[in-house]
């Protein structure tokens, strides 16, 4: 009876990815901070709009007070997060929709995230070079606006970007996808892995091929193995964001705004978590922050 | 009947259970969120069902969603088609993906798991091809607000869809249990040979069964595609022919062929989304979802299974033996 | 015999490497019962599915009420009042009788809409099943029925039709007795009704009972034609084989030795209240009549360790021996040859060779791995001794014809060491050539010294074969019958529960 | 023998093409890639066919890759157990699962469709809940080196998955066309009843199916971990059980049971991989991929029908009569 006197707050995912693991650390730590509120991760099951729009139909049927969801297919939920937000605290994070009545977003810009990347790889490829990008679908938002970022950063500069292979989030297709690009293009340059797993990947395969340093890598997130690859020099530099916040300042911002308090919330609702860019340099320290984090 | 009205306790219990929990799960709003998502997965379950008499299998209505969702999204948002022609070209085609994979199926007698296998992966690299990957979605227009009232409105707060299910379920049901065509599937899916030599076309038959499955996977799109506002080719309808599958097979449909009724395809699809929102509303971690639906299937089939055993050898005392040693052999047996 | 009714003019029919038929012309009277006689293979069924419209000839006319056709359709066929009872049941089990009956030919109600009116059906095939005396209702699930009650519900489809020619074929493959007679009475009454019957059967007695005339075909091609006046046993099988059979059954060349398989309060799953004793000696055939369900192939079923042993127990020579799977009773020496060769006797499309040694494959294996040769040696020697007519050893059992099946599955049990072997209607759809070959090995086993227990429900055969034979009824054995009480009445009477004339145990 | 020939030259000709369009398709690196992801594929493959032979089919593959995936991972570095501990825990575990799915089909005779498909969706959501969704990796580690060399090694340039692969084909050869068991096999798969007639325990047969198909899943999934260095629950071997599946139909494996043999399975196993290598190499959009794959299937399988059935009418000549009707009814029969 207690449990339901407690007001709940969740935290919804788009896929079921590693990524969101930190994240549940950051909601871990509002939970102990605010011991009075009941809060949930949903992972969900399929990673399609559909599935998302039941969990969240359910949540508000469950009387949640509080949501704060990485949007499946943002540009066409609006309607569906205007519900949601009718009955509970919306935010989104990760993935935005602004055009809907959610209250603020946390994340990430991703066009800005996949500028920094074009940055980092022009400044591995100051010759220009033949690069692939490789990602699970292509039709997740994050991955257009990522590619999107890069094709701003490249445009004008001798770095031509090949194609973008896809891999249905299918590790093994991932890492064959890497193999077969080493083998179609002998004189490739550099690969670049947008999603979390593909840059482990990618690095695996050039290591096992033997074009360490040949071919450069340009990664997103904090895969270990990818942390690993930037220690050896193998990989360039990845550009992470801040999942861990992503979680905790969703839920202390929902207990906010459940209080009254709205004025932190800048006029675009947008409140953005900075990505960073993890190279030789602070990769050792940012190593032992990623494993506190997960191993505690 | 008895499998049905098995199946109709196992979901009379499974709700008790989850509402003396969260007395939630009763509240107006959920059962009518679920009603709208049983409306919506049981259409395309009853296709499905018809393919399962048939003795065939249709694996191919989760990529047929993604390939007719981004079509139908398009012709009403790029081509700006007036939406009951985007409405029938979408039935249509349906009708012709189905029609297509039957004749594959009965003329040049490929397999059914072979055939519509082969659909699953063509349909949804032809939808991913056709929209280099992009999703596609109804954002910043009310298009064919018309249509969208018909498939995602309600009527008294009942959502259209489940109304739309009702009618169906009545229509196929009459189609099914009291037509001759209906009768005709139950032989050919039986016994093939048998409903040829009795001069029953069951190669049309069949066929029949492929197009049905079609058509309504078409309707489901449609009522998809406005649930959710858009279609993303990789993952629309992705393993969604699974749960038709399995809802019709919980709802007794047996995949040798031959058997199972509307109202168990129905009862099926509703405990699947019963399963489904209760792991939801009583917050068990959403990893557990599939596990969840794959235990109670399991139990659920078995434990059918054993009660009608256990019937069988009571009815046998009235002095049947064969009765009870042929299914059971048939069970894992020959075809045909 | 002015009314022909309609003829088969010229009709070859060919098969990818087979002539089935070859220009055979037959023309059926009204009225008339006409028998179809020839080997397995001859070519009988294909003649009626023809005229049936289940296949197109290849070549010929069927003439019909003086209009000619190149083909029928079954539709067609049916319009033009040809039923038909197929060999092969064709009869589906998750539909219930009335449906099964009129299959095709709905009884529609609701006009447009096309709905099937259940209740017309019922009602409709009720008297057809009083008419057969058949003990189940139009509204019974096929699936509950046994191979014979099916087998009636195949015939009352063909008696629903009003039809002007019924064919059966084979329609007594799984009668007994009493339910052939009621059939040939029906037929007889149907005649009389002026309909024309065409009768295709292997058992030549009741083509004697009922036929007015018989054609004979042989190898695809009609080969004579008997009138009443000429019918006997000795000119359709000249006729059909082509020479003449010296005599059907072969007496025993040694009297039973001691010892064999002893049933005591043996109880099986279908009669859960019988109990059953019966003993087979070694080196005697023991002929196993009753009527349709009265629990025979149960009783096999259960020996051979396929069904539960429910009660009772089985001695073999003296030792109780247990039985709980057919392993069990084959390490004993205990073999059954299966009254449905097909599903249950042997795997169709394997080659001869591995359907004969598939139950003793451990025998032809060292270290679990085959050993080919071996296995050639066996099958080519056992299809030497058995004479199986076949291409070689390497051909598959689905090709051959009734009887060389029957053969092979024989084959698969002689090559190893019978001590009983439980015959289950051995010769059921097999030409009378092929009879003698399969009496004759049953004797020759007997005379090894085998306890050979022989289910059949062919009353020549029991009579013929047996040196005694065993009596069910409703799940228990209700007698014995010795060499000189041997006959047709006696058996009956067993068969349906009545106690032997007294006069006749005496005598 | 004449399927595996026509496969074999489908397999040529397709390559052909590719090398034609562009040789680098030939290159060393791009075969030995190739090789390597036949070895794994094919590992699991050959366990699936042998489902199929007896009449079922194992649905649950990609499951039981992601459960044992993070177990395995987990011991190796979680709970730093020594390798062959943990190699023999996998396999023991592969092989337990797939008892337990044994059990339920040949004891408690459930359909291994419902059997598998439930241990496809309890596998998952086992994984997904035991790791809370997060996936498991050799990370920072250098975990079980020797393992990794045997695993993902290889020698004089051929990846030691390929020459694994060929030693086991060899010795499920000898299993399947030389051994007892495998006669069993075949015949419970075309005909249980007659086999049990014969004194063969069918239901060991079957289980041992499944049993080994539970083994060499295990086997794979040692292999996929080192392939990937990671394991996420959620879509490790996703799908995997299809290419399983297709690789087997494709070899001649036909989903009535009975058919299907060794060399046919890792042709099939190699023309899959050969497609989407090809796909990759000649530049084909990725999202065609999928499309790509189901159109070669279906020509295939078509083709090689047609062809049969040529055949079949020529030797037919020789006098095999029923035996061409049987078949051609059979072809469209009910799955098991
Ligand atoms: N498939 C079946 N379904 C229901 N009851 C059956 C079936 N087969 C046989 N029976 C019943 O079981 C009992 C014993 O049948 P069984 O087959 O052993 O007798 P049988 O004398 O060999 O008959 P048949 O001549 O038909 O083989 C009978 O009461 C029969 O009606
Ligand atoms: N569908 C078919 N395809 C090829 N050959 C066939 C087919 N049906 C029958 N045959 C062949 O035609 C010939 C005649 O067969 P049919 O079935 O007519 O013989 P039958 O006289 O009825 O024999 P039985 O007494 O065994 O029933 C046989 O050689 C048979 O193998
Ligand atoms: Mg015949
Ligand atoms: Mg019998």
């Amino acid at each position: 009876a207690e449990a339901q006197q407690k007001k709940t707050l969740v935290f919804v995912t788009n896929v079921a990815a590693d990524f969101w693991t930190f994240a549940r650390r950051g909601i871990e730590k509002a939970q102990k901070e605010h011991p009075d509120y009941n809060m949930e991760m949903i992972v969900t099951t399929e990673g399609t709009a559909a599935a998302q729009r039941r969990e969240l139909d359910d949540l508000v049927a469950r009387g949640v007070a509080g949501i704060s969801v990485s949007v499946d297919d943002a540009a066409h939920a609006t309607e569906e997060l205007n519900k949601v937000a009718a009955k509970a605290v919306l935010f989104t994070t990760d993935s935005d929709a602004p055009q809907s009545k959610r209250v603020a977003y946390i994340g990430t810009d991703n066009v800005a995230a996949g500028r920094q990347a074009g940055q980092e790889i022009l400044k591995a490829l100051p010759n220009g070079g033949k690069i692939m990008l490789f990602v699970g679908t292509m039709d997740a938002d994050n991955a257009r606006e990522r590619v999107q970022g890069i094709r701003e950063a490249l445009k004008g500069s001798k770095v031509e970007i090949l194609d973008v292979r896809t891999d249905q989030a299918d590790f093994t297709k991932a890492k064959s996808n890497a193999e077969d690009t080493l083998a179609k293009y002998p004189d490739i340059s550099l690969m670049s892995g947008l999603w979390s797993y593909d840059t482990p990947e990618i690095y695996d395969a050039v290591k096992n091929a033997g074009k360490c340093g040949k071919v450069k890598i340009v990664g997103f997130d904090e895969d270990a193995r990818t942390l690993r690859g930037i220690s050896e020099g193998c990989v360039q530099s990845t550009i992470v964001q801040q999942p861990f916040e992503f979680g905790y300042q969703s839920m202390i911002g929902l207990i906010k705004v459940i209080n009254g308090d709205r004025s932190w919330i800048p006029a675009d609702g947008k409140i953005i978590v900075p990505t960073r860019v993890i190279d030789k340099s602070n990769v050792a320290e940012f190593v032992t922050y990623v494993k506190t984090l997960l191993h505690k | 009947m008895r499998k049905e009205l098995g199946l109709f306790l196992l979901l009379i219990v499974v709700s008790a259970i989850t509402a003396a929990i969260n007395p939630l799960f009763l509240s107006g709003v959920n059962l009518l969120d679920m009603a709208n998502l049983i409306g919506m997965f049981g259409v395309f379950s009853i296709g499905e069902g018809f393919t399962i008499i048939t003795g065939g299998i249709d694996l191919s209505i989760g990529s047929m969603f993604a390939l007719l969702g981004v079509v139908f999204v398009d012709l009403l948002t790029e081509y700006q088609v007036a939406w009951p022609l985007a409405l029938l070209a979408i039935i249509a085609g349906g009708l012709v993906l189905g029609a297509l994979q039957a004749f594959l199926i009965t003329r040049l007698k490929m397999q059914p798991f072979i055939v519509t296998l082969c659909g699953l992966l063509i349909y949804r690299g032809a939808a991913r091809y056709y929209t280099t990957d992009s999703s596609r979605g109804f954002g910043y227009g009310d298009e064919a607000d018309t249509l969208r009232t018909l498939a995602a409105g309600h009527v008294y707060g009942v959502p259209n869809t489940f109304i739309f299910l009702v009618v169906l379920a009545v229509v196929m049901g009459v189609l099914l249990h009291r037509s001759v065509y209906g009768r005709y599937l139950y032989a050919v899916g039986k016994n093939e040979e048998a409903a040829r030599f009795s001069g029953i076309r069951s190669n049309l038959v069949i066929a029949g069964a492929y197009v049905l499955s079609g058509g309504l996977a078409a309707i489901s799109t449609v009522l998809l595609v406005f649930y959710t506002n858009s279609v993303s080719p990789s993952s629309f309808g992705n393993f969604y022919e699974l749960y038709a599958i399995a809802a019709a097979v919980l709802g007794g449909c047996s995949l040798r062929g031959g058997e199972g009724s509307i109202l168990g395809i129905v009862l099926g699809t509703a405990l699947l989304q019963v399963l489904q929102n209760l792991v939801n509303i009583l917050g068990i971690p959403s990893s557990l979802n599939f596990a969840v639906m794959g235990t109670v299937i399991l139990l659920g089939v078995l434990t059918d299974q054993q009660l009608q055993a256990r019937r069988k050898l009571a009815a046998a005392t009235a002095g049947s033996a064969r009765a009870a040693a042929a299914p059971a052999l048939a069970q894992r047996g020959q075809q045909t | 015999m002015a009314d022909t009714l309609l003829e088969l003019a010229g009709i070859t029919k060919t098969y990818p490497g087979v002539v089935a038929l070859d220009n055979v012309s037959l023309r059926v009277m009204r009225g008339e019962v006409l028998g179809l006689v020839g080997e397995n293979g001859a070519g009988k069924s294909t003649l009626m599915k023809i005229l049936g419209g289940v296949t197109e000839p290849t070549a010929g006319v069927i003439r019909i009420d003086g209009r000619e056709h190149r083909a029928l359709t079954v539709s067609g066929a049916t319009r033009a009042g040809i039923a038909f009872v197929h060999q092969e049941l064709n009869l589906f089990e998750n539909l219930d009788v009335a449906s099964n009956v009129f299959i095709g030919r709905e009884k529609l109600a609701f006009g447009p809409l096309m709905l099937v009116d259940n209740a017309t059906l019922r009602a409709r095939v009720a008297p057809l099943l009083t008419r057969l005396g058949a003990d189940f209702a139009p509204d019974t699930p096929v699936e509950t029925l046994s191979i014979a009650q099916r087998q009636m519900v195949e015939i009352a489809k063909a008696l629903s039709v009003d039809a002007r020619v019924i064919i059966m074929d084979e329609p007594t493959s799984s009668l007994t007795l009493s339910e052939t007679e009621r059939l040939l009475q029906i037929v007889a009454d149907l005649k009389a009704s002026g309909v024309a019957v065409i009768y295709i059967t292997h058992r030549l007695g009741e083509i004697m009972t009922c036929a007015d005339r018989v054609v004979v075909l042989r190898d695809g091609r009609m080969v004579g034609e008997l009138g009443r006046e000429a019918l006997s046993h000795a000119a359709m099988i000249r006729l059909m084989i082509g020479r003449d059979l010296k005599s059907l059954y072969v007496p025993p060349r040694e009297a039973p030795r001691a010892g064999g398989c002893t049933l005591t309060g043996v109880v099986t799953t279908a009669f859960p209240d019988r109990r059953i004793d019966l003993s087979v000696r070694h080196g005697e055939i023991l002929g196993l009549a009753g009527l349709v369900g009265s629990g025979r192939t149960s009783l096999a079923r259960t020996v051979f360790g396929i069904d539960r042993l429910i009660g009772g127990e089985i001695r073999l020579d003296d030792e109780v021996i247990a039985i709980h799977s057919p392993r069990d009773a084959i390490r004993q020496g205990i073999y059954l040859v299966p009254e449905d060769r097909k599903r249950a006797g042997l795997v169709l499309e394997m080659p001869i060779r591995e359907n004969i040694t598939l139950a003793d494959l451990l025998h032809h294996a060292r270290l679990l791995l085959i050993d080919r040769r071996s296995e050639a040696r066996v099958a080519r020697a056992q299809s030497a001794t058995l004479s199986i007519k076949a291409p070689n050893i390497e051909t598959q059992a689905v090709t051959l014809s009734g009887g060389n099946q029957q053969k092979v599955v024989l084959a698969k049990w002689l090559s190893m060491q019978p001590r009983v072997v439980i015959f289950d209607e051995p010769t059921r759809g097999i030409d009378v050539g092929a009879k003698t070959e399969i009496y004759t090995l049953m004797r020759g086993l007997a005379d090894r010294g085998v306890a050979i227990l022989m289910i059949s429900s062919d009353m020549e055969e029991v009579i013929g074969v047996s040196d005694r034979i065993a009596v069910m009824h409703e799940g228990r054995i209700s007698g014995l019958l010795e060499r000189e009480q041997f006959t047709e009445y006696n058996v009956l009477r067993l068969a349906i529960g009545q106690a032997l004339e007294p006069t006749e145990s005496a005598a």
